[in-house]
Parts: structure tokens; sequence; C-alpha cells
């Protein structure tokens, strides 16, 4: 029972935690404040698995970035009455069955099927300057891809620009 | 069992006491900067400034605690008491967890069997964990805006965090021309690369040094850019509703966020704890400068002891002349004796030295520039600092390019040659922006607004 | 000529619903920045101001009904509380009228005294406003540097006449004290070194962007619209129109000194800024001309202790530092006036706020009222 | 050393709780968090393998994937927004209109 992995079970323990509470609160800027907790458990999680990048980029991009865009488009959409309305539409019951079923066979295909996957044994401290190993891969083998991303990035960005301009 | 406890603990023993010396030390620290600016601005304003409470002021912000700790704690009608808490824990965690990254002296040293660097942690992703951390601090506006459901503390939080965010960009920008020189994130490499340069960055990128000062005044929301919490209506922005102890904890998050942001500014740019002209043997009598300042110190608290009239402000400026006395002795200790210990006890007084002159022009940019106003604010931010910060990394590119030796590829220029070169060719887009924003705003005066 | 009807027209808030997504909100009375008790109801559409509304009337103290019930020299003090900023010159104002309808005239000594301490009156309240308007628009210092000088001033005051603010300095026919002995040195001392000190706020201040920015093309006003609303002072000046009563009908001792008059270009809150910058140079002049030739002779006219005008009216104006200063005195041969109509140049300035204000965003509304420079007490009366 | 199970068991876990919350919340800024969830769930899996493989490419790809969250989630708010100055409302079961 070393530290680590004590980090985990107590990360991943927030995770999930948050992320039932998220879906279950009735005010919209608690469910954000626990989907924020949320991320921030799995930002942990990043930094026990050694991807201390991850964890930076996470945090900066994922929390200091979407999160702050979703807490400002709650607060510009002051809604108090859908506080009182109810949360939950009226196939919640039949949604949480589906899903569960859903999930009970990907789970039961894992399970019979685990037999067969031969995962290579982890070899241990392989990706150590994380930093510069992601650095690398992302400006070499990876460049394509990044450039592509960048591009869906400035699409992103105008649709968001132009869809919430008032008068185009 | 505690052994067991001991061995658990041994690799983090250090950290933890460093972490402890930080958590108390930064409170201690932040009062003392709010007593250094309203005694500099009293100073830029022909006035005295806190006088009463101690001898010129001095336990002032012991003063400051105790009546904020006292002071009623009101929570407004039907906020939000959920978020109404956490707002300002969010805002101070994010500002003193951010210290974690800096590195304040060089150097390795061995306890309880693990080596320890003079830092909460060694990262290796340092600068990156510090911005990172620190932009969480948006969150505890944002929020306590929000909870404290009044139109007008929701109009300041949201303006305060948009210029946060829009302003991390450019300040992240900056950092990265820092970044490239030193092609190390961690703040001790970036520190120790400095010292084997022998020059601090700031005379390699000077422009992406400006940049960042401007930037990382606005990120704390201070000085010209202090709109949110100045404009007429929305009189003290997001904090407006907390009271008491709430409010003291966002007002040390504020100014934690500027001690932060003035230690990434030493680190990266003013060589963090390098003595100037460290490398040169004949600026050795600069190693006395720590004493002789202290002795400055002291000798002015003494020579002030018989004016003062209350007893009890005699007792105090004695103390604090005495404990001038031993900080200068104890900075005097080792360029006699040189102990091991020399490096870490100077390195952590020219740390200090150079944050403090940092905080002291963030105070004298605050004292002499009116406030720009909302708009204004985010054009210069978007039209102006970004673009110009993104051009300076690639010019610096460039010139690192250049800098290498020929038969890399490059052309083997000195190092301030390179320099001219990106700060050229950065002032000449700077410019070129500049006269577009005029004649902008020129058609629109024509064109009336 | 733009159509003149519809420039006063425009105050009012339309009484039209509200746009879809205009709001209306409150600046005032309490507020930090409206330099007494003005409210200014604003429709905004989001963040522009889509027309303003001055409220006022929270200062008034009926000073004119209650002029009727008082004698010449009783009503004397109530004048100095209207402008209290500037509380010599509206005693000068008064005086002067009522001289000018007992047909009695202020010996050339009074005359040059009076002078000097209206400019340093002037000083005084060009000093405050511009610790004020600094402050509003965000500069901090320029405030502690403009008391500091105006501190000089006012001690001067009392030295003569015992009151820093509501001073009543003068008495219809002259004045009442002698100067007292050492008037010129502090006069002289206080002239010498304020030169510097003009220089030292513009150091401060006209240099800097940001400063800049916040001044040029803020509350634009045309020479057309300043005429057509009869604004007078800086604000008619800062348009670009050269009209000083202190040139224009010199009263008191004011052709015996030379001075010019700053005159802005656009009219906007920079230009009446540098106009007011330039005032300031020139009264120091007018100090400085003045303490030298302060001629000797008697204080008081030959005005007599029971003051009994003949029936009839006069209109006498001067030129305070908001602007022109009128006084309409009738009397019916009592010792009591029958009318004082009092000609207040911030009430009319202020009318010039709402064409100022339109169009630009919340934030302006604190430089345009402080580059109007309005005083409620003289406002409401 | 923690199994890399562990994750796999954990990013499950957190994909399930993010379906629910699409398929069962009527504010669509809920249901938009719950993607942002799903997708995080996925990065923890591709995490856990890149450092069981040893290589590199699933971190990079991990970012990759925040990148493209940040895209949608800022399309899916201005989305939001647009709908809301129209309909002023925000709730999915509301919006049945094909055409307004």
């Amino acid at each position: 029972m070393t530290l680590n992995t004590f980090i985990f079970y107590f990360f991943s323990a927030l995770a999930v935690i948050s992320a039932l509470l998220m879906i279950t609160r009735r005010n919209v800027v608690h469910s954000a404040i626990f989907l924020i907790t949320a991320l921030l458990a799995t930002a942990g999680i990043f930094l026990q698995l050694r991807a201390e990048f991850l964890f930076a980029v996470q945090i900066i991009l994922y929390v200091g970035g979407i999160m702050v865009l979703f807490l400002f488009v709650i607060m510009l959409v002051n809604l108090d009455v859908a506080v009182r309305q109810a949360a939950f539409n009226r196939q919640a019951w039949l949604a949480i069955l589906m899903a569960g079923a859903m999930m009970g066979t990907v789970a039961l295909a894992v399970w019979l099927g685990r037999a067969s996957v031969h995962l290579p044994p982890v070899k241990a401290g392989a990706l150590e300057p994380n930093t510069e190993l992601v650095g690398e891969a992302l400006f070499q083998n990876f460049m394509l891809p990044f450039e592509i991303a960048s591009v869906l990035l400035l699409v992103a960005m105008i649709g968001a620009v132009v869809m919430s301009k008032k008068r185009i | 069992m505690i052994d067991l406890l001991i061995r658990f603990f041994a690799p983090h023993l250090v950290p933890l006491i460093i972490v402890l010396v930080v958590v108390l030390v930064l409170p201690l620290l932040a009062g003392y900067v709010v007593l250094l600016e309203r005694k500099v601005m009293a100073d830029i304003q022909a006035r005295l400034g806190p006088m009463r409470v101690g001898p010129h002021g001095l336990l002032q912000p012991i003063a400051d605690a105790v009546k904020l700790l006292l002071k009623e704690d009101i929570i407004p009608e039907n906020a939000d008491r959920f978020l109404f808490w956490i707002a300002p824990l969010i805002s101070v965690t994010a500002a003193m967890v951010a210290f974690a990254g800096l590195t304040f002296a060089p150097g390795k040293y061995e306890f309880f069997g693990h080596l320890n660097t003079v830092a909460v942690a060694d990262l290796n992703i340092g600068i990156l964990f510090i911005v990172a951390v620190s932009s969480m601090g948006i969150f505890g506006i944002v929020l306590g805006g929000w909870a404290s459901n009044s139109h007008y503390s929701l109009l300041g939080a949201l303006r305060s965090s948009a210029q946060m965010v829009s302003y991390e960009t450019a300040a992240g920008m900056a950092l990265i021309s820092g970044l490239l020189l030193a092609g190390s994130l961690s703040t001790r490499a970036i520190v120790e690369k400095q010292a084997a340069e022998g020059v601090w960055y700031v005379f390699f990128a000077p422009l992406a040094f400006f940049i960042y000062m401007v930037a990382s005044i606005a990120e704390t929301n201070r000085a010209p850019f202090d709109l949110p919490e100045a404009e007429s209506e929305l009189v003290a922005g997001y904090m407006t509703e907390f009271s008491g102890f709430r409010w003291a904890l966002y007002f040390l998050a504020e100014y934690c966020n500027m001690i932060v942001v003035a230690g990434i500014a030493t680190t990266v740019f003013l060589g963090g704890w390098l003595r100037p002209f460290e490398g040169t043997r004949e600026a050795d009598f600069l190693d006395l400068a720590p004493t002789v300042i202290f002795l400055g110190f002291a000798g002015y608290c003494l020579w002030r002891v018989p004016r003062q009239f209350e007893k009890i402000h005699k007792i105090v400026l004695s103390i604090f002349a005495g404990l001038c006395f031993v900080i200068a002795a104890a900075l005097a200790l080792p360029v006699t004796v040189q102990p091991a210990w020399k490096p870490v006890l100077h390195g952590v007084f020219w740390f200090l030295a150079k944050v403090v002159a940092y905080l002291y022009a963030f105070m004298w940019f605050r004292f002499t520039f009116p406030r720009y106003r909302f708009d204004q604010l985010m054009r210069l931010g978007w039209q102006w600092m970004i673009p110009v910060s993104i051009v300076h990394v690639m010019m610096l590119g460039l010139a690192l390019v250049l800098q290498r030796p020929p038969q890399q590829g490059g052309l083997g220029w000195a190092w301030w040659q390179g320099m001219l070169v990106s700060t050229g060719g950065t002032l000449l887009v700077a410019a070129w922006l500049g006269a577009l924003g005029e004649r902008r705003t020129q058609r629109i005066a024509e064109s009336g607004v | 000529m733009s159509d003149w009807g519809t420039i006063g027209s425009g105050a009012g808030v339309e009484t039209t619903v509200l746009g879809a997504d205009e709001i209306l909100i409150n600046m005032g009375p309490q507020h930090p920045s409206t330099h007494g008790v003005l409210r200014v109801k604003l429709k905004l559409d989001g963040e522009k101001i889509v027309s303003s509304e001055c409220i006022i009337g929270y200062l008034h103290r009926g000073v004119e009904k209650i002029a009727e019930y008082r004698t010449y020299q009783q009503f004397a003090p109530y004048v100095d509380r209207m402008d209290y900023v500037a509380a010599v010159s509206n005693g000068l104002g008064y005086c002067e009228a009522v001289e000018k309808l007992l047909g009695a005239e202020a010996p050339p000594r009074a005359k040059v005294v009076r002078t000097i301490l209206t400019e340093l009156q002037r000083i005084a309240s060009h000093l405050l406003w511009l610790g004020t308007h600094a402050l509003d628009i965000g500069a901090l210092t320029p405030l502690f540097y403009c008391f500091r000088e105006r501190e000089e001033i006012l001690k001067i005051f009392e030295k003569y006449c015992g009151a820093r603010l509501t001073t009543h300095a003068f008495r219809i026919g002259g004045l009442q004290y002698e100067t007292y002995d050492g008037f010129e040195q502090d006069v002289t001392r206080f002239c010498k070194d304020f030169g510097g000190k003009v220089d030292e706020y513009e150091q401060l201040l006209t240099g800097n962007r940001i400063w800049l920015e916040r001044t040029k093309g803020i509350g634009v006003l045309t020479a057309e619209q300043a005429i057509a609303i009869g604004a007078t002072g800086p604000v008619l000046r800062g348009s670009g129109v050269k009209w000083d009563i202190r040139k224009a009908m010199p009263y008191a001792a004011y052709a015996q000194f030379e001075f010019d008059i700053p005159v802005g270009k656009r009219g906007d809150t920079f230009d009446r800024y540098m106009v007011r910058m330039e005032e300031m140079r020139q009264s120091r002049r007018i100090c400085m001309q003045a303490v030298e030739q302060i001629p000797a002779g008697p204080i008081l006219g030959k005005v007599g202790k029971v003051l009994k005008p003949a029936p009839g009216e006069v209109y006498h104006s001067i030129e305070a530092p908001k602007g022109e200063l009128g006084y309409y005195v009738v009397s019916d041969g009592t010792v009591q006036p029958y009318r004082v109509r009092i000609r207040p140049p911030s009430f009319i300035n202020l009318q010039a706020f709402d064409q100022m204000a339109r169009g630009h965003l919340v934030a302006d509304v604190v430089a345009i009222i402080g580059t109007l420079d309005i005083v409620l007490g003289e406002v409401d009366r | 050393m923690v199994p890399t199970e562990h994750y796999l068991a954990l990013s499950f876990v957190l994909f399930t709780i993010g379906v629910i919350g699409v398929l069962t919340r009527r504010n669509v800024i809920i249901i938009l968090m719950s993607i942002e969830l799903i997708l995080n769930a996925v990065n923890i899996n591709l995490v856990a393998f890149s450092r069981h493989l040893g290589d590199v490419g699933g971190q990079v790809f991990a970012i990759f994937i925040i990148t493209d969250a940040a895209a949608e989630a800022a399309v899916g708010l201005g989305i939001i927004i647009a709908f809301f100055r129209n309909r002023s409302t925000i709730l999915a079961d509301e919006m049945d209109l094909l055409k307004w």
C-alpha cells in the first residue's frame, strides 16, 4: 500500500463521486463545480501515471479554458426558473436501464475475452523525460494531426463567434 | 508504528517543512507588501501613510489582520452558501499552490537520506505547473461574483475573469520566449542555464520581459487594468458582498498572486537567485551587499528609536532593529566563514530582493497611471499584446537559429546581435499594429460613434 | 446650422417602451463620482448609452426665494453657499451687481484686491476640478498634489477673511477688511512656485497614453451645440468659441492687466482639460501683475449703512470658474430686493450632458461629468 | 505499480456515468458537460495504455482529444447561446421544432 496506489484510489474515488454528483445536481453551477473536481481528479490520475505534461495541459486547457467557458455561458443564460423545473426528463428510468444493459454487455464481453488478450508486461519508467518525449512526438511523427487539430480549432472559433453574435 | 510513518514520509519531509514555511510566511509577507504599498503610495502622493499603529506603521499589517478576523462576516440574503464559502478558498489555494514550482536557492541538500532542492518540489514542468494552477484562480473570482447574488458583482466577476483569461495568453507567450532561451521548464534548470550563460534573460529578450510585466499586471487585476472593481457602478467588483475574513482571503489571494507572478518573472527573466554579475570575480564585493543593506535598516531604526513618542513604539522599533541585525549577521557569516550554507541564504536574499523590486514597479505603475476603459483594455490585450508576443516568439526563434554555430546551419552570431534582431523585428510589427489601431480609432472618431 | 429644435429636446428620456434588450440604470444620487447629489438615469443598449436624463433638485434650498425676505447685505452670505467651491467669485458678482444698481463704484484699491482674490479662487476651483476629474478616471496621485496647492490658497483666504470655503470676503461697495500685512508676500510666494506645479500636473497626465485614450474624443460638444445650449466658460471655450466676460465686458480691475484666453479645437474632454490648465497659468499671471499694482486709498466706497436703491433692475455677469455667473437684481425701492435671479453656469452646462454622453460607454459618464465641472449647489440653488 | 485493469475499470465507470448523464438530463448544458466527462474517461484509458506499452503516442492522442473537446464545447455553447436568445429556453425536450 505505497503512497502511489493510495493516490490512485483517492483520486478515482473522488472522480466517480463528483461525476455522480454532477449529473444529479439541480443547480447547474453546482454540477459545473463537481465536473471541475472530476476533471481535477483525472488530472491527479494522469500525474500518478507519470504523464506530467498531460496533467498541466488538462488543467490549463480543460479546467482553465473549457470550464470557464461553461461557467460564462451558465451565467449569461441565467435561468433561475431552470432550478425549479424537473431535472430529469420523462424517460429517465428507461434511459438508466438501457445504459445499464449496454454497459453490462460490454463488461461481459470484456470479462469473457480477458484470457485472449496478451498485454506485454509493463515496462517500468519507459517515459521518463515526459515533456520532451511528448514534444518530440507531437512535432515529429504526429506532425499532420497537429496541423489538422489547429485547423479544427480555427474553424470552431469562427463558428462559435458567428453563432453568438447578436446581429451578423 | 512511528518508524513506519517516518519511512513513509521520509522522502517528503523537507518539502513538507518548506510548505509550512511558505504557507506561514506568505500571509505575513503579503501583509508587509500591503504596508509597503501604502507607504510608497503615500510617499508618491506627498504624504506620510500609516504612522499610528506601531512605529512608522510597522504593526499595521497585524492590526489589519486582527481587524479583518473580528469584522462581521455578512452573507447576502439567498446567496448561494456553498459557493459563497468555497469561492475565496479556491482563489487562495490556487495562489498558494502556485508557489510549489518556484525555486528559491541553488543546489541540492541531503536530509533524511534524500536529496532536496530549496523549493517545495523540484518539478520538471515547473513554469507550466505554476501557470496551470494560477489559472485556477479565475474560478474563485467567477464563483465569488455569482454567489453574491447581486447583478453588479456578477458583472464585475465576468469582466475580471474575461480580462484574466485574455491576458493569460499574452503572459504565456511572453514566458515561451523566456523558455525558448532556457530550453527547459523546470525553474531550477532555467536559473542554472542563466548562471551558465552569465547573462540574465532580461537582456536576451527585453521585449518579452516588458510584455510579461504588462500582462502580469493585467492578470492580477492591478494598476491601470484594475477596472472591474473601480468601475463607477461596480464599486468593488466581485468582492463587494464579501466582508470580514472572506474578504481578507480574496485580498490575500490577490497579493499572493502578485508575489507568484513576481517570482515567475524573477526566475525566468531576472536570473532567480543569481547575484548580479554572478560569474565575474571582481564583483565579489556584491556579496557584502545584503549585509550592508540590512545593517543600513538596523541603523536607521536605531537612529529613529529616540524620536518615537510612545514607549511601546520605542520597544517595537528596537526589536525590529535587533531583527535586522540578526539577519545582517546571518548574511555576513557565510561571506567570512564560507560554510555550505552561503548559497541558500544569499540565494533567498537575492530572489526576494528581485521580487520586491518587481512589486515596487507594480506599485509605481498603480499610482502614476489612470485606468483603462474595459473595451480599450480588451482591445489592447487582443489586438496588440497577443499578436506582438506571438511575433516576438517567432523573431526570437529566428535569432536563436542565427546564433547557432556555422556548422549547425547558423551564422554564429553573438547573443546581443540575436537580441537586436528579435527586438527590432518585433518593435517594427508592434509599431505597425499601433498605427493600424490609431487609424482605426481615427476612423471611428470621424464617423461618429 | 443644424436644426436647433432637436438639440434641446434630446434631454428627456424618450417615453417609448424600452427596446428589446435595453436596460435603464440609475447612477446617483449618492454616487462616488457625481460631484454632489446628481442622479443620472441612463438608458443602455448593452454597454452603449442610448439616452440619459439628469435628475436634479436634491440640493435645492430656495436661495432666490429667501433673497426676497433679506436686505441686500444680509443676502450676501447666501451667495457663497451656491457654488461652494468658488465662493469668492459668487460674492464678487453679487456685490458688483448691487453696486451697479446703486450707481456706486468700488474704490480702485478694493477693485484690485477683489481681482486678486477672485483669480486665486479660480485657481483653487480648477485645482479641485483637476483632482477629482483625474481621480474619477483613475489617476490617484494628482488629487493630492492639487490639494497641496489649494491648501496654500485657502490659508491666504483664512488669513484675510477668517473663512476658508464660504468666505463672504466682499461687501457691497468695496471690502470689509484691509489686506493683512504680508498679503502681498504670501500671494507672490504662492504665484512664484505655482507655475512649476502646473507643469508637474501636466507631466503626470498630458503625455500619458491612457489619459489621452480616456479623454480624447470623449464627450464632444461642437461650437454650434455649445452656443445653442448657452454653455459658457471652459465648456464653451473648449469647443473653440473665444468668449470670456473678463475680456468682453471687463469688470473689477481686469482691464488693467493683460492675459490671454485659451481656446480648444474639437470640444472634447481633452481640450477642456487643456483649456482649464492654461487658465490656471493665466490666473497666476494676473495675480503676479496685480500684486505689484495695488494702489493705496480707501477700501469701502460711500455706500452708507442702509441700502435703498431706486426702483429698477440690473443684470451683471462675471466670469466664474465654471462659466458666466449672472445676477439679475430687481429692486422696488425698499431695503429688500424684489427679485434676485441668478444665472448658474453649471446648471446650463449640465444640459450638454445628454448630447455628450450619447453613444459612449458607461465608464465615460464619469469622465463627462468631470469635464463639465458642475457643482450641485449651483445647479440646484 | 497499479495494474492497468484498474484504470480501465475507472474509465468504464466514468463513461457509464457520462452516458447516463447525457440520456437522463433535460438541461442541454448538463448534457454537454456529460459529453466532456465521456471524453475525459476515454483520456484515462489512453494514458493508462500509453504507460503500459511505454509508447508516448497515447498521451499525444489524449492531447488531440482535449483540443477536440475544446472545439466541441465552444461550438456547442455557441449553439446554446443562439438558441437561448431566440427561444429563451435551454431544455432539451422543449427543442422540438425543426423550423421556427
